[in-house]
């Protein structure tokens, strides 16, 4: 390869990669605009609860092998405990 | 007797050649400046104590099987090699390695076999290399730990500082071209690739830099690592003087109005946005932000929480362990001293030095025209080098302002220069790569 | 121009095809059930997003290298992969794409390196596949971590329970009859050993199914892993028509005598003594259940707390990562976009209706010749789906009787299902398996 | 393969796997109660110490590097201090 | 019918050998050691399990796809691997076997294809000992996280008991030549690579014995670890004989000087010193020590926390479970249960005392002419065995004198045993390696 | 292979092996006292911050990506409410 073409070469790859970069990002902005518009006009979210609710829910979604088990294991045993001495 | 001079050719200093004392220097200074100066620790501790090991005379670590049949000058195996590389016989073992680096892939095959069959094996940092590295699986599970770590809150919040993080990889362009200028004035030997995996140092984002260099320029990646985890820590130090040139006074006081809260849900959905984007311009940037998308939702959407963490923890931190020690296997001296190194080295400044200008730049451009106003600082953030320029950025604002933060606003361009090198890499790949 | 057209032919835009758009569609759905519907999440996020990064057009992340080489449509490759594939020059890239499935393994080797010496590479999620499921070890690997978070306690307190389990597991065969019975029919094309596999659906247990249908029918294991994931998370929809269906309200009412407590030495005992089993009369579940008998073994016995937390933590958190991708890639248009696709999802439904009524069934005959109360809602439980099932057995039975904790009751059944299905996967493969 | 052929070995199929797994399960519920009945017979464990002792003694086996190699160390430098301080 | 008699064929009963229930016996054995007596647990359980599961008749879990084809007793599978292997049609399995292991990488690599083919698989403990221990990987990571996990600040306090940790390795010197001298009665039959991995048992440390022997011996890895690990739990019962023997009361009552602060800097230079002496004198245990020392640096550099407690935690568990398993591949009957393995276990256990005698004598000499008392006890601990042959030290000192605790100071010999034994690897390796 | 031969390659490997085990570790003696007295004298460290000060330092260089930035945001946070207060 001829020096000089490798140069353009790289020119080329400058222009066009700058151009793709802008390009990518411009849309990228376009569409963050477009989607935080469509989210806060139309699946609102309560601003309070946000940062808790959902924790909550996944935590609970992914304790179920112990936490929420260990609770109703724990109320069931209890319950049988307390019936045998009354009973 | 046989077993002394066994037990003397069996120790380092019988082989040590200068270019590994060198190399080992080099390493140990590497490690001086991750301890003492805490140049990015995490990855620079690794590379350097690799790059140590990797010199060791003798031990072949970072070669593979037949290159350490080569090094071991034993007439009968070379002999063997020469037969299956298709060599004269009377070729010696430098120009049996370059033979053997140039060869098919069954030649190539057929060489580690006769070499394995004659006792040798593959260096313990050279299999490293090849499952993490030359696999291109420990950048992007990084990348995906990195996405898991990523808050674009502040970006979502301010979706214009997205032009920031693209105007900071002017950078990377800009070096493109000086490394194939370089070329053309017949001082350095870069091709288009090599140029193109060189450029991305001033994406300013370690796993990127190492996943392109793996793909396009992997005899380029030693020095291409050590230049971008090198600079990011010089980050401090390179970006203010050009920051401070750029800017005048009353520019750098400019408050910036206090960034909206953004909701779980717009959260959730930027990365499937960017995701779907990527699959309609740029799969050949899909492996990398694919990765990286895929952590952030799992960060965000709240139900996968052992993963999440996982991904933050476990798997990044035993994933930075080998990536390391795999970059330190390319610190061989006969693959990193070398002229071209020198060029790498004075380029990745450049590059960042140019990236940094651009930012700036373009936040002037955008604070003129823009209906809020717009600190230039936050432009040099675009950059990434997550989170050191942002912090840079606030640091020259409180010296501006002694109550102007900017941390948070800068977070938004830095996160924003991440997807930006990212994209600039897909690119290169897609028009380079073979 | 030549690179603008480069560029170009590099978008996605340029390539996607219609079934791509439907997959990626299918992908979004299925991260939508798992995040908002909380769908199994731990595997339903990452095998959505697997399936929308699979199905990125040009990417080829789901491809091997040959696959990737023969999508290229490029002439000169295409001829050299015709040659080697032994077929005509003249054959489109679709013949060739079903010329190497079917080609022996070194005329797939060879291939590959041509591939690979075209520059093409293989695609992440074929990488990941390879890794963790082709090699077999990732469902082992997650079996032993539910090994090491399962308690037999409740089991061992009433091994009866062992029938429920058993009993359950009826769904399986009968699902294996169902699709052989479609084909049959000539509505499908399953072999024996694809209904082997969608049979195992009926197990409710996703490490075993993607573990079988690995083994016997690694075509269909992207439906068969999506209908049980999917179908163990409609559990709670599914399981209570069926139960009050087939039980009075007498009998859901039904309180059982508590547990007794089981000491530690007994359930140190359990899992070797089932491994011993397991050793004597079906090899073929060696794999699988020695898994999860290790890993509970390492639960119980208390003296290797470090491993037992690994097991259970960060490595079955990494393994299923990459587990979830790996489904994630056979959810490739090409191979799921199909009307054997329906035909899984149907019989899938029907394999885990049939297993409840077969649970809740034989639970009331043991009810009736048993000498202790047994409540029947607790035989749902034995399809596994641990702990869905037995929590959908304790919300019944709550139903009908506000103090009738069932909940520990359950769990016996429950995890007996577990073993049940792990037996079952040992027969079909012993019986069905080359 | 003829289709009948199909379905005749799906229905071998599922009457060897089915009686296959009762069959499994069956000497699993045997084998679980001839072992229960060994064990509480002739390695009975006390009911109270049984979770707590082995997990003490665990802690100690994995803990060896840490926990009881300090407390000792400690002890001794102490030790070392308080004969300093007299002596 | 024929589905009866395949059932039949399938289950280990058809297929049980003598040999494999004396194995599944031992494994038992092991396991009961490691949990009821607590020996070694950590290794233990995981080797006792996976030398159950490797002995379960017909599931060929240690074995390669070509030995399970070889072990089917197919008339025309044996009939193609005959060929592949040059053998006569009419050889029996148990030749093709004795060919296999002999046959060069090329004849192996086509029998591998050729077993693939007619639907043999690699077992599962096979895949686990090539990626963890054949690679050397498994090994190297373990010691990485043993480095990270030492504090060698009790050795840089007082460098002289590096003489402890160099005189324990007699031990393993006299037991190379005790295998030779077996063999050269011809008592046994170990060649002298198999001596250089018997001898390392007396090193007293599990990683290191691996690692040799997976290099010199890998037929004998089975019983070397099982000995490694079996006499590194029964030191407490071998050492205190020898050391109240060859010590007098006075000599136990011994009241050591405290032990000076040592620096964070002595730290940090400490194991990049190590590296380098072993890069100028011995890189054979540069893989060895290099991990050991790149640990350590991450532990005591400060700067890389989260790296190094993933090598203390995450990465170190993980991979002993998978050591151990891989471990348990080479506890199968044919190749355990043989003469040898007694020879080892004998020899094993000579090397632990003569490693502790040496140790003590020295430390009698040392005490005699060095300026600072020296209590002999603290000798013995330079056999290594983490952390057991310090308490040990400390236990005799106690109960010699209440107020004498020992363990500060014999940790300085115990650490130095773990470097002596890997440099005693280095040079087994250089001098005996092919 | 001659038997004899084979036990004196082991009285070889014996003594070879006990010698370079024997310099190794002496040579590492040497090494630390070496590095020990130039450390102590040239590059002494204060003896009550060396636990504590790199500890932080490294705390802070890695929790870069949490506390620090917290830390910062809360600030900044706060300054701006009260600003919006007053103002
Ligand atoms: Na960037
Ligand atoms: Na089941
Ligand atoms: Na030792």
């Amino acid at each position: 390869m001829r020096e000089d073409e490798l140069f353009m070469q790289g020119v080329e790859l400058m222009l066009f990669g700058v151009s793709a970069v802008v390009i990518f990002l411009s849309l990228l902005v376009l569409a963050i605009g477009l989607a935080s518009q469509v989210i806060l006009r139309f699946f609102p979210q309560p601003a309070e609860s946000q940062a808790v609710a959902p924790r909550r829910t996944s935590a609970a979604a992914e304790s179920s092998l112990d936490a929420e088990r260990i609770a109703v294991i724990t109320a069931a045993v209890h319950q049988h405990r307390q019936r045998r001495r009354n009973g | 007797m046989s077993n002394l001079l066994r037990l003397w050719d069996s120790t380092g200093l019988a082989h040590f050649q200068p270019g590994q004392v060198v190399m080992i220097l080099i390493g140990l200074c590497l490690l001086f400046l991750a301890i003492r100066k805490q140049f990015e620790p995490l990855l620079l501790v690794p590379i350097g104590f690799g790059g140590v090991l990797a010199n060791i005379p003798g031990a072949g670590l970072a070669y593979s099987a037949a290159e350490n049949a080569l090094h071991s000058a034993d007439p009968a195996v070379l002999a063997e090699m020469a037969r299956l590389l298709g060599q004269s016989v009377a070729s010696d073992a430098e120009a049996l390695l370059q033979a053997l680096g140039l060869a098919a892939a069954p030649v190539q095959q057929a060489a580690a076999s006769a070499a394995e069959a004659a006792g040798f094996s593959d260096g313990m940092l050279h299999t490293f290399y090849t499952v993490a590295i030359a696999s291109g699986v420990a950048p992007l599970v990084i990348f995906m730990g990195v996405g898991a770590m990523t808050d674009f809150g502040p970006l979502l919040a301010n979706p214009r500082t997205l032009f920031l993080g693209a105007a900071a990889q002017f950078g990377i362009f800009a070096t493109v071209l000086g490394a194939v200028g370089l070329s053309t004035l017949g001082l350095m030997d870069f091709s288009l690739a090599d140029a193109a995996a060189i450029g991305i140092i001033g994406g300013a984002d370690g796993p990127t830099a190492i996943y392109v260099a793996s793909l396009l320029a992997p005899d380029l990646l030693g020095p291409i690592a050590v230049a971008a985890y090198s600079y990011m820590a010089l980050v401090p130090l390179i970006q203010p003087p050009i920051m401070r040139a750029l800017t005048t006074q009353a520019e750098r006081e400019i408050v910036m109005t206090q960034l909206r809260e953004v909701s779980q849900r717009e959260k959730i959905v930027f990365p499937l946005m960017l995701l779907i984007l990527v699959a309609l311009l740029l799969p050949a940037a899909a492996p990398l932000l694919g990765m990286f998308c895929f952590g952030n939702l799992m960060k965000e959407c709240g139900v996968v929480k052992r993963l999440s963490d996982a991904a933050q923890n476990a798997l990044i931190n035993i994933t930075t362990i080998f990536l390391g020690l795999s970059v330190g296997s390319k610190l061989v001296a006969d693959k990193f001293l070398d002229i071209e190194t020198l060029g790498i080295m004075l380029l990745g400044v450049v590059a960042f030095a140019i990236g940094t200008a651009s930012g700036v730049l373009i936040a002037k451009l955008m604070n003129r025209f823009g209906s809020h106003p717009l600190n230039p600082l936050i432009g040099s953030a675009g950059v990434s080098a997550v989170p050191m320029a942002a912090r840079v950025s606030n640091r020259l604002g409180l010296e501006a302002n002694p109550s102007n933060y900017l941390l948070m606003h800068a977070m938004g361009p830095n996160v924003a220069g991440v997807i930006g090198s990212a994209v600039a890499a897909g690119v290169m790949i897609s028009l380079v790569g073979v």
